[in-house]
């Protein structure tokens, strides 16, 4: 699974994506950034507060109860401020 | 979010700046039906001397997706002759154009409605993220989502 | 409406047609402290062919003064940058632009109600009248004033 | 005092203006109303439903009841439809 970082969660993870192969125990989004958050510390320290993390799933916002199911792609980012 | 838009509104996002009076008149052009058009601006303020810039990023094909989610949601809750919405990214500095969103209807309320739905839902639901450049040089940040804009957005529910 | 207008309001009453997008730029022309801008526009329609022009009869004068006095009342209830009121008299045919408000704040808020507000007291109180000019030649009459307008006015008392 | 019509109140009187020398009797918008009524028929058709006919005094919109004061121009016109 490709995933995606932006704003302040990209600049303490340290890239902007990454590749994953995901085993079949991560089901949804909250089992996603548990599994991001064991990988280094600059992911841990990231996704530290973690409620305040929004994410999207194949460019769809969705909350962290939601199913990754055939997405490819999910992105992790703060609250949006555009506008 | 379902059912089809009625209209097909105009959506972009791009570095360059953008023309609001040019892309009004584009929603005006040639027809009879229009009445009303309203027109929302936002614009990079220095904050009195605080900031040198705004740099925006954004989320390269969701923003795209979701302002057209958006637009379209507007054009199924209002009966619009036409919708433009335009996010710029990258740096901009105070003065400089952010953010267009222009509703063109047969009735002003329509048209009102419509650009305010649209600057609530964009501001807390598409993808771009503003980081403050300081004019004393100090360092930079992000700039905190405010629950203000979470709450203008229950305004539509 | 008795204190002191905090920003002179530019407000014109003019035959000659006026361009939103340089009104527009007027607002925030070197200026850092603009956020937002809101901008009105209302202009003839021919209602699905009914109608070939919309006649504007004004009380000169009369529209200039009670313009100002509208444009006045909203700068003192919002914290505006800058307020601009044009109003078309003479002869309008459909495509053609009629009314023009353009609000500039800091904030995004006081943009849309300010013009928002404009238009609803603009509707109500200053001396415009609208003869239509029908597409089959019949007898041509007078807009009648909408109950719906008097209601809108009182959002804002 | 100056008298101003517009609109249908202009074109059921059949002028735009006029200058009337009014009597101390007349105090107030209505006394003026009930004055207008008397010229001719078609000022008496102009003010028939009195109550639809909006007024400003010295170009200040005013109530029936308002006294004309040091008022010296009058204008009589129907609700208004601009904007």
């Amino acid at each position: 699974m490709n995933i995606r970082y932006f704003a302040w969660v990209r600049e303490k993870v340290g890239i902007e994506e990454e590749t994953l192969d995901l085993p079949d125990s991560v089901k949804t989004v909250a089992d996603l950034i548990a599994l991001l958050k064991t990988i280094d510390d600059r992911h841990a320290a990231a996704f530290e507060e973690e409620e305040a993390i929004r994410v999207a799933l194949d460019q769809m916002h969705v909350e962290h109860d939601e199913v990754l199911g055939t997405a490819t792609e999910a992105a992790f980012f703060p609250p949006m401020t555009g506008g | 979010m379902s059912t089809k838009s009625p209209i097909s509104p105009t959506v972009r996002v791009q570095s360059e700046d953008f023309d609001p009076g040019l892309e009004g008149q584009r929603l005006t052009a040639g027809r009879k039906d229009v009445g009303a058009l309203v027109s929302f601006t936002g614009l990079c303020r220095d904050e009195s001397g605080r900031l040198s810039a705004l740099e925006l990023e954004h989320y390269p094909g969701m923003a795209e997706a979701e302002l057209t989610r958006i637009a379209e949601e507007a054009c199924r809750r209002w009966p619009l002759t036409g919708l433009t919405v335009i996010h710029r990214f990258g740096k901009i500095t105070p003065g400089n154009n952010i953010v267009l969103v222009i509703a063109a209807s047969s009735h002003r309320r329509a048209s009102f409605e419509a650009a305010d739905f649209l600057m609530d839902y964009l501001k807390t639901r598409a993808p771009f993220w503003k980081k403050e450049h300081l004019a004393s040089g100090q360092d930079d940040g992000w700039v905190k989502a405010k629950n203000a804009d979470d709450e203008a957005m229950k305004r539509w529910t």
